[in-house]
C-alpha cells in the first residue's frame, strides 16, 4: 500500500519536475508542455543505427530509470511512507545511483556514435571527479544520525536542520548531485553545443522518451534526498509530513535547475581538479568538524 | 527443501559464473568489462540474499565504477575495443581450460568433503550488523584496517608514480 | 552442511576456476587482471558463506571480507599503473610482447 | 846447427823450397841431398874419433825425443845419405822429360829425411814418427803415376800390408816403455824374460812387414809400378832395410827363442822368393824377389846371433841392389817396358850399361873380389857358428845358390834375343849416377875390415864357410847361364809365377775375410739403423696414436659434453621464456601440485 501511494506520489512530483524543468529551458510555464512532448516522442519513428550493440542500446534508458527509481525507494516521505527501510539505507541511495553511470556509459557506447561515445566517456570522467564528493557529506550526516537509516537521519533533524548543523556539507553534497544529475553547468555528457545533444543524440522515439523520464526521476530522487540529509526531510510546522517533503523537493528541484543555467560548462579537467583538491579536503574537513560538533554537543 | 535464501543464492551464483564466462567469451572489450561488472554485481546481491546486506552494497557500489574504469581502460589499451575484427585474443586455451577445471573441481571437492562444522545461528539484523561491523574495525581490528587503508594508499601513489611519464629533464638526450 | 552454503561455495569454485581460466588463457594484461578480479571474487563469496552460514555472529567474517575488497582495489590500481607505464613504453599491453626483461 | 840437425833439415829445407818455388825442382834437390851428405859423413867422422853427438829435444812430458850419432847410426846415415845422392843424380837424367818433377823430388827429399830421422833416433817415439813417415812416403812414391792403371791398387796394398804389419811395433812399443818407464832404446834394451820374448816376436811381425818376408813379401813386387829411382831408393837400400836395422839395434835384447824364430822366418824367405824370382818374367819384380831373399839372409844371420854379418850385407846390398835397377832403369827407356821378353839382348844394344849390370850382378852372386863375397861368406860363417847350425846353414847356402842363378838367368835373356832399342834421353845424368853406385858396389868389400874396427867386433871367419859360399855362387850362376828358369822349377813354375799364394796368397787370406768382415759389419749396422729406424717409427706411431686418441677420445668427450649441456640448457630456457602466461600456467600448476601433497599428508596422517 504505502509502495503504491510513494509511486503515486513520485509519478506527480516527476510530471511537476518535467514542467518545471520545461519552463526553466525554454521560458515560459506551460503545464502542458512534459505532455505534449512525450507524445510527440513516442509518435516518432525510432531509430537503431546500423552497427550498434544492440543490448546496450536497448538497456540504456532502461537502467536509467530502474537505478533512479531505486534511489527513490529508500527515501522517506513521510514518517511511515516509504518503500523500504534499508539498515544501510543511505549507502543503497548511493549505491543505486552509481548505476546511472553505466547507464550512460552504455548509451555512450552502445549507438556507434563518436558524439555519444565521447558523450559517455566524458560522463564518466565527471563521476569519477564527484563520486566522493557524495558518499563523504552522507557519512557526516549519518554521523550525526549514527545510523544510515534514513528515517533516522530525518528523526535526527528534529532539532536543528542538518543544513545548518553541517553547511559545508550541503554545498558539497547539492554540487555533486546537480552533477551527477547532469543539469547545466554539468551536462557534460548531453552537452548540446559541442556534441550535438551526446548521449540522447543517437535516441529517438520510445527510447528518447524513457531515458528522459529516467532523467526526470532522477533530478527528483536527487532532490528528495537532498531534502532527507539536510532539510530535515518531512518535518515541518503546520503542513501535513507529505506536503512539506512535497514543497522542499519541488523548491530543492527548481533551484538544481536554475542554479547552473547562468554559468558556463565545466570542463572535465577543471571538474576533476576542483574535485580532488578542493572538494575532497573540504569533505574531510566536514566530516572532522560533524565528527567534533557530535561529540561536543549532548 | 532448499530455503528461498538457497534458491536466491543459487540463482545469483549462476547468474555471476554465467557473467564471468560471458568476460572472457564476447570480442568486444566493452562488452566483456560490463558482463564483469554485472557478474559482480550478481555477487552483490547474493551477498544480500545471505544477509551480509552492508557487504552486498559497498560490493555493488565499488564495482559499478571500479569495472567502468576497467572498460575506458580496456578501450584505451586494447587493439580492437568494438570486437568488431573478430580477433583472437587467446592462446595455450587448452592447459588453461584443464587448469581452469582441475581448480575448480579441487574446491567443490574441498567444499564437499570437509566438514563445516555446525551451522551457524541466524544472524543480528542488518542495523546491528553494520554496528558491530564498525565497532569490529575501529575496535580490535583497527590496526588492520589502517594497514589495509595505508596499502591503498601506497598502491595509489606508487600506481600513479608507474603511470607518470618520465619528465624529460632539459639535461636529458 | 546446508545446501545454501553448499551452492554459495559451488558458485565461488566456479567463480575462481573461471577466473584461473581467463587469466591463463589471456593475452592482454587488462584481461589477465579481470581473470584475477573473477578469482577474488570467488573467494569473497566464499567468505561471506563462511561468515552466513558458520560464524553468523562474529564481525571478523565481514572484517575479511572487507580487506579482501581492499586486496581487489589494490591490485586494479597497480594493475593499471603497470599498463600504462607498459603502453607508454611500448605502445601495447600484449603480453606475449613483454617477454624481454630489458626497456 | 849440430850435425844431426843439418843431416835431418837440409833435405826437409830443399823440400820446403821446392813446394814453394815449383822451379828448378832437380837443382833444388841436388843441393839438399849434397849439404846432407856432407853433415852425415861429418857425423861419420865423428863416430870415427868417438865424439859421438847427442841431440835432446823437449818431446811429451817426461818422454823427451833423442836423436843419438853412436857409430852404427852415424854408419847407417851416411849409407843412406850417399845412396840418396847418387840416386838422385840418376833420377834428374830419368824424370827429366816426367811433367810432375817437383811433386817427385818434393816426396824423394821428405823420404830422404824420414830416413835419416829413423836412423838417427834414440828413442822409440822418434823412431815410431819416423818409421810411420817413411810408409808414407812409400805409399806416394808408388802411387806417383797414380793415373796408370794398377799403380792406386799397388800403392794401397803396399800401404796396409806395412800398416797392419806396424801394428807390431806399435804393441811392442808400448810394453817396452810400460816395462821400463822410459822411451830411451838402450836403456829399453836390457829387459829380459817374457816381457822381452813377446816385445821381440812383435818386432818381427813389424820386420816382416817393412822387410817384405815370406807371408807379406808380395807387395814389395807389386810396388815395382813406381818409378825406378824410387824402386832404387826405397825397395832396395833404405825402406826396406829399416826392419833389419830395426832388429840389428835390439839385437841384445832378442831371447834365443825369438833369434831362432827370425832364423827361420828369414831362411824360408830366402829360399821362396829365391824360386819367385826364378819364376819372375819382369825385370823389376825379378830384383824385387831378390831383395825380400838378400833380406832374409840377414834376418838368417841376426838368427844366428852375428848382427854385424847382416849389417855388412845390408851395406853390401844396398849398393849392389839399386845400381841393378838404375841399370834396369835405363833398359826399360831403351825399350819402353821391364817385360824379360821385351828385354831380350838390349844389353848388346847398351854395352856400358850392361857392363855395370853384370858387375853388380856377380858382386850379389858373391864372386870374391867384390864386396858381396865377404858379407855373404861372412852370413854362412855365422850360419855354422851358430847353435842351431843344422837348420839355417843349408837355408843360407841354398839362397846363396839361389841368387847366383836368378841373376844369371837374368843376364843370359838381357844378352840373347833382339829389340828395337829406342834413344834415351837424359842418358848423361843417369849414366853418371849408375857409374858412382858400380864403383861403390865393387869397392866396398875392401871397406870392411875399417868398418869392423869401427864397430868394435870380429866377423866370424871359416874356410868351410868360403868354400861352400864359392861353390854354391858359381853353381848358382853356371846353373841359371846354361838352364831355363821353366825347366829349372819344373812342376813348381805356375805355382812360382803367382808368387806362391798359398790358396789364393793374400787375397784369400785376409782380404776377403776382411771384405766379408766389412760386409757383415755393414749388414750389422743397416740392421741396427733400421732397427733403430723402426723404434723411431713406433714412436711416431705411438705418439699419433695417442694424439689421434687425444682428439677423436677426449675433445670428442668434451665436445659432447660441451653440446649435452648447451641442449639441456636450451631445454631449461623453455621454461623461463618470460612469457607471462606461460608463467602463470607454472605457478597453477605449482600450486595445484603443492596442494595436491598437502592434502595427501594431511589424509595420510
Amino acid at each position: 500500500m504505502t509502495t503504491l501511494l510513494v509511486l503515486l506520489s513520485l509519478t506527480v512530483g516527476v510530471y511537476l519536475v518535467a514542467v518545471l524543468e520545461a519552463w526553466t529551458t525554454n521560458g515560459h510555464f506551460r503545464i502542458a508542455a512534459p505532455l505534449c512532448s512525450a507524445l510527440a516522442l513516442l509518435g516518432r519513428e525510432s531509430i537503431v543505427p546500423r552497427k550498434a550493440d544492440r543490448i546496450f542500446f536497448e538497456a540504456a534508458p532502461i537502467l536509467l530509470l530502474t537505478s533512479a527509481l531505486l534511489g527513490a525507494a529508500v527515501i522517506p516521505l513521510a514518517p511511515a511512507l516509504i518503500v523500504t527501510d534499508l539498515a544501510t539505507g543511505a549507502l543503497f541511495l548511493n549505491a543505486a545511483l552509481a548505476y546511472v553511470l553505466v547507464a550512460l556509459l552504455m548509451a555512450g557506447w552502445g549507438p556507434d556514435g563518436a558524439y555519444a561515445m565521447v558523450g559517455g566517456w566524458r560522463f564518466l570522467g565527471q563521476v569519477i571527479a564527484y563520486a566522493m564528493l557524495i558518499v563523504m557529506p552522507i557519512m557526516a550526516v549519518a554521523m550525526r544520525a549514527e545510523s544510515l537509516l534514513t528515517t533516522e537521519i530525518v528523526a535526527s533533524q528534529a532539532g536543528l536542520w542538518n543544513i545548518l548543523y553541517q553547511p559545508l556539507g550541503f554545498v558539497l553534497f547539492f554540487a555533486a548531485a546537480m552533477a551527477l544529475a547532469f543539469v547545466p553547468p554539468f551536462d557534460l555528457p548531453t552537452a548540446q553545443g559541442e556534441l550535438a545533444g551526446g548521449v540522447e543524440g543517437e535516441y529517438t522515439g520510445v527510447r528518447l522518451a524513457v531515458f528522459r523520464l529516467g532523467r526526470m526521476v532522477l533530478i527528483l530522487t536527487l532532490a528528495a534526498a537532498t531534502v532527507t540529509f539536510y532539510l530535515g526531510g518531512w518535518q515541518g510546522p503546520l503542513l501535513p509530513p507529505w506536503a512539506w517533503s512535497a514543497i522542499k523537493t519541488l523548491a530543492v528541484a527548481a533551484t538544481m535547475l536554475l542554479a547552473g543555467r547562468m554559468m558556463p560548462r565545466i570542463r572535465e579537467a577543471h571538474l576533476l581538479a576542483w574535485g580532488w583538491k578542493l572538494g575532497i579536503p573540504l569533505a574531510l574537513l566536514n566530516i572532522f568538524l560533524v565528527g567534533v560538533l557530535v561529540l561536543v554537543l549532548p | 527443501m532448499i530455503s528461498a535464501q538457497g534458491l536466491f543464492i543459487a540463482f545469483f551464483g549462476l547468474a555471476a559464473v554465467c557473467f564471468g564466462v560471458a568476460v572472457f567469451r564476447t570480442s568486444s572489450m566493452v562488452r566483456s568489462a560490463l558482463a564483469l561488472l554485472f557478474s559482480q554485481t550478481a555477487i552483490g546481491a547474493m551477498f544480500l540474499s545471505m544477509q551480509a546486506e552492508f557487504l552486498g552494497v559497498l560490493q555493488i557500489m565499488m564495482m559499478a565504477t571500479e569495472m567502468s574504469i576497467m572498460a575506458i581502460f580496456m578501450v584505451m589499451f586494447m587493439m580492437d575495443p568494438g570486437g568488431l575484427g573478430k580477433m583472437e585474443m587467446t592462446h595455450q586455451k587448452g592447459l588453461s581450460l584443464i587448469s581452469g577445471s582441475i581448480a575448480f573441481m579441487a574446491a567443490v571437492a574441498v567444499a564437499v568433503f570437509v566438514d563445516w562444522g555446525p551451522g551457524g545461528a541466524s544472524p543480528p539484523d542488518a542495523a546491528r550488523q553494520t554496528r558491530e561491523l564498525g565497532i569490529e574495525l575501529l575496535g580490535r581490528s583497527m590496526l588492520i584496517f589502517e594497514t589495509a587503508g595505508i596499502t591503498i594508499l601506497t598502491a595509489m601513489i606508487a600506481a600513479t608514480a608507474v603511470a607518470i611519464q618520465p619528465l624529460k629533464r632539459s639535461g636529458d638526450r | 552442511m546446508s545446501i545454501e552454503l553448499l551452492s554459495a561455495l559451488v558458485t565461488g569454485a566456479a567463480l575462481f576456476g573461471v577466473g584461473v581460466y581467463g587469466a591463463l588463457s589471456q593475452t592482454n594484461l587488462v584481461m589477465i587482471m579481470m581473470g584475477v578480479e573473477l578469482m577474488l571474487a570467488g573467494a569473497l563469496v566464499n567468505l561471506v558463506a563462511f561468515w552466513r552460514f558458520l560464524h553468523p555472529d562474529t564481525p571478523a567474517g565481514q572484517m575479511f571480507v572487507l580487506i579482501v575488497m581492499t586486496v581487489m582495489a589494490v591490485e586494479m590500481a597497480v594493475g593499471f599503473g603497470v599498463a600504462i607505464a607498459r603502453f607508454r613504453a611500448r605502445g601495447s599491453v600484449e603480453m606475449e610482447e613483454a617477454s624481454e626483461l630489458k626497456g | 846447427m849440430s850435425l844431426i840437425a843439418t843431416t835431418i833439415l837440409a833435405p826437409l829445407s830443399a823440400m820446403v823450397l821446392i813446394l814453394l818455388l815449383r822451379r828448378i825442382p832437380a837443382a833444388l834437390a841436388l843441393t839438399g841431398a849434397g849439404i846432407g851428405l856432407i853433415a852425415s859423413l861429418g857425423l861419420l867422422s865423428g863416430a870415427f874419433h868417438a865424439t859421438g853427438e847427442a841431440l835432446m829435444l823437449p818431446g811429451l812430458p817426461g818422454l823427451p825425443l833423442r836423436l843419438a850419432a853412436t857409430p852404427l847410426t852415424a854408419l847407417l846415415s851416411s849409407l843412406v845419405a850417399v845412396i840418396g845422392g847418387l840416386v838422385l843424380v840418376y833420377a834428374v837424367g830419368y824424370m827429366s822429360r816426367d811433367p810432375e818433377r817437383p811433386r817427385f823430388f818434393a816426396t824423394m827429399l821428405l823420404f830422404v829425411s824420414a830416413m835419416q830421422t829413423l836412423v838417427l833416433a834414440g828413442d822409440w817415439v822418434l823412431l815410431l814418427a819416423a818409421w810411420e813417415l817413411i810408409g808414407l812416403c812409400s805409399y806416394l812414391l808408388i802411387g806417383f803415376w797414380y793415373r796408370r792403371p794398377g799403380v792406386r791398387a799397388a800403392a794401397t796394398r803396399a800401404f796396409l800390408v806395412t800398416r797392419s804389419a806396424d801394428l807390431g811395433l806399435y804393441l811392442a812399443v808400448f810394453i817396452l816403455i810400460a816395462s821400463t818407464g822410459t822411451s830411451d832404446i838402450e836403456t829399453t834394451l836390457n829387459t829380459g824374460g817374457s816381457t822381452a820374448v813377446v816385445a821381440a816376436l812383435l818386432l818381427l811381425v813389424a820386420v816382416m812387414g817393412k822387410s817384405a818376408q815370406t807371408p807379406l813379401h808380395d807387395w814389395l813386387q807389386r810396388a815395382m809400378a813406381g818409378p825406378t829411382p824410387v824402386s832404387a831408393l826405397l825397395h832396395s837400400a833404405t825402406l826396406v832395410a829399416a826392419g833389419a836395422i830395426l832388429l840389428i839395434r835390439t839385437a841384445p835384447m832378442l831371447p834365443p827363442e825369438a833369434l831362432l824364430m827370425v832364423g827361420i822366418v828369414g831362411g824360408i824367405t830366402t829360399v821362396v822368393t829365391g824360386l819367385i824370382a826364378l819364376g819372375e818374367g819382369d825385370l823389376k819384380r825379378l830384383l824385387a824377389a831378390s831383395t825380400s831373399s838378400q833380406y832374409g839372409l840377414m834376418l838368417v844371420a841376426v838368427g844366428a846371433g852375428v848382427p854385424l854379418a847382416a849389417l855388412l850385407h845390408l851395406i853390401a846390398h844396398a849398393a849392389i841392389k839399386s845400381s841393378l835397377f838404375l841399370g834396369a832403369g835405363v833398359f826399360q827407356h831403351s825399350r819402353g817396358s821391364t817385360l824379360l821378353a821385351e828385354l831380350g839382348g838390349v844389353g848388346r844394344a847398351k854395352p856400358r850399361v850392361f857392363l855395370g849390370f853384370v858387375l853388380s850382378a856377380l858382386a850379389l852372386a858373391g864372386i870374391p873380389p867384390l864386396s858381396g863375397f865377404f858379407s855373404k861368406d861372412a852370413i854362412i860363417a855365422a850360419t855354422l857358428a851358430s847353435s842351431n847350425a843344422p837348420l839355417l846353414g843349408p837355408l843360407a847356402v841354398a839362397g846363396t845358390l839361389l841368387t847366383g842363378a836368378y841373376m844369371a838367368r837374368a843376364l843370359r835373356i838381357l844378352w840373347h834375343g833382339d829389340g828395337t832399342t829406342r834413344k834415351v834421353a837424359g842418358l848423361g845424368w843417369m849414366g853418371s849416377g849408375l857409374a858412382g853406385l858400380v864403383a861403390l858396389a865393387a869397392g866396398l868389400g875392401s871397406a870392411f875390415p875399417a868398418i869392423e874396427s869401427l864397430l868394435g867386433a870380429r866377423l866370424p871367419e871359416g874356410t868351410l864357410a868360403q868354400v861352400l859360399g864359392l861353390g854354391a855362387a858359381s853353381g848358382g850362376l853356371l846353373l841359371g847361364w846354361s838352364v831355363r828358369g821353366r825347366r829349372l822349377l819344373g812342376p813348381l813354375w805356375p805355382w812360382a809365377q803367382q808368387g806362391f799364394a798359398i790358396a789364393g796368397g793374400l787375397d784369400t787370406w785376409v782380404v776377403r775375410p776382411a771384405l766379408a768382415v766389412a760386409r757383415g759389419c755393414e749388414g750389422l749396422e743397416r740392421r741396427l739403423y733400421d732397427g733403430v729406424l723402426a723404434t723411431g717409427r713406433l714412436g711416431l706411431g705411438i705418439g699419433r696414436a695417442v694424439r689421434y686418441s687425444d682428439e677423436q677420445g677426449i675433445d670428442r668427450l668434451i665436445s659432447a659434453l660441451v653440446r649435452g649441456t648447451v641442449d639441456l640448457g636450451a631445454r631449461a630456457r623453455r621454461l623461463q621464456s618470460g612469457l607471462i602466461h606461460r608463467e602463470l600456467a607454472i605457478t597453477v600448476v605449482g600450486t595445484a601440485l603443492i596442494f595436491a601433497t598437502m592434502l595427501i599428508t594431511l589424509l595420510a596422517s
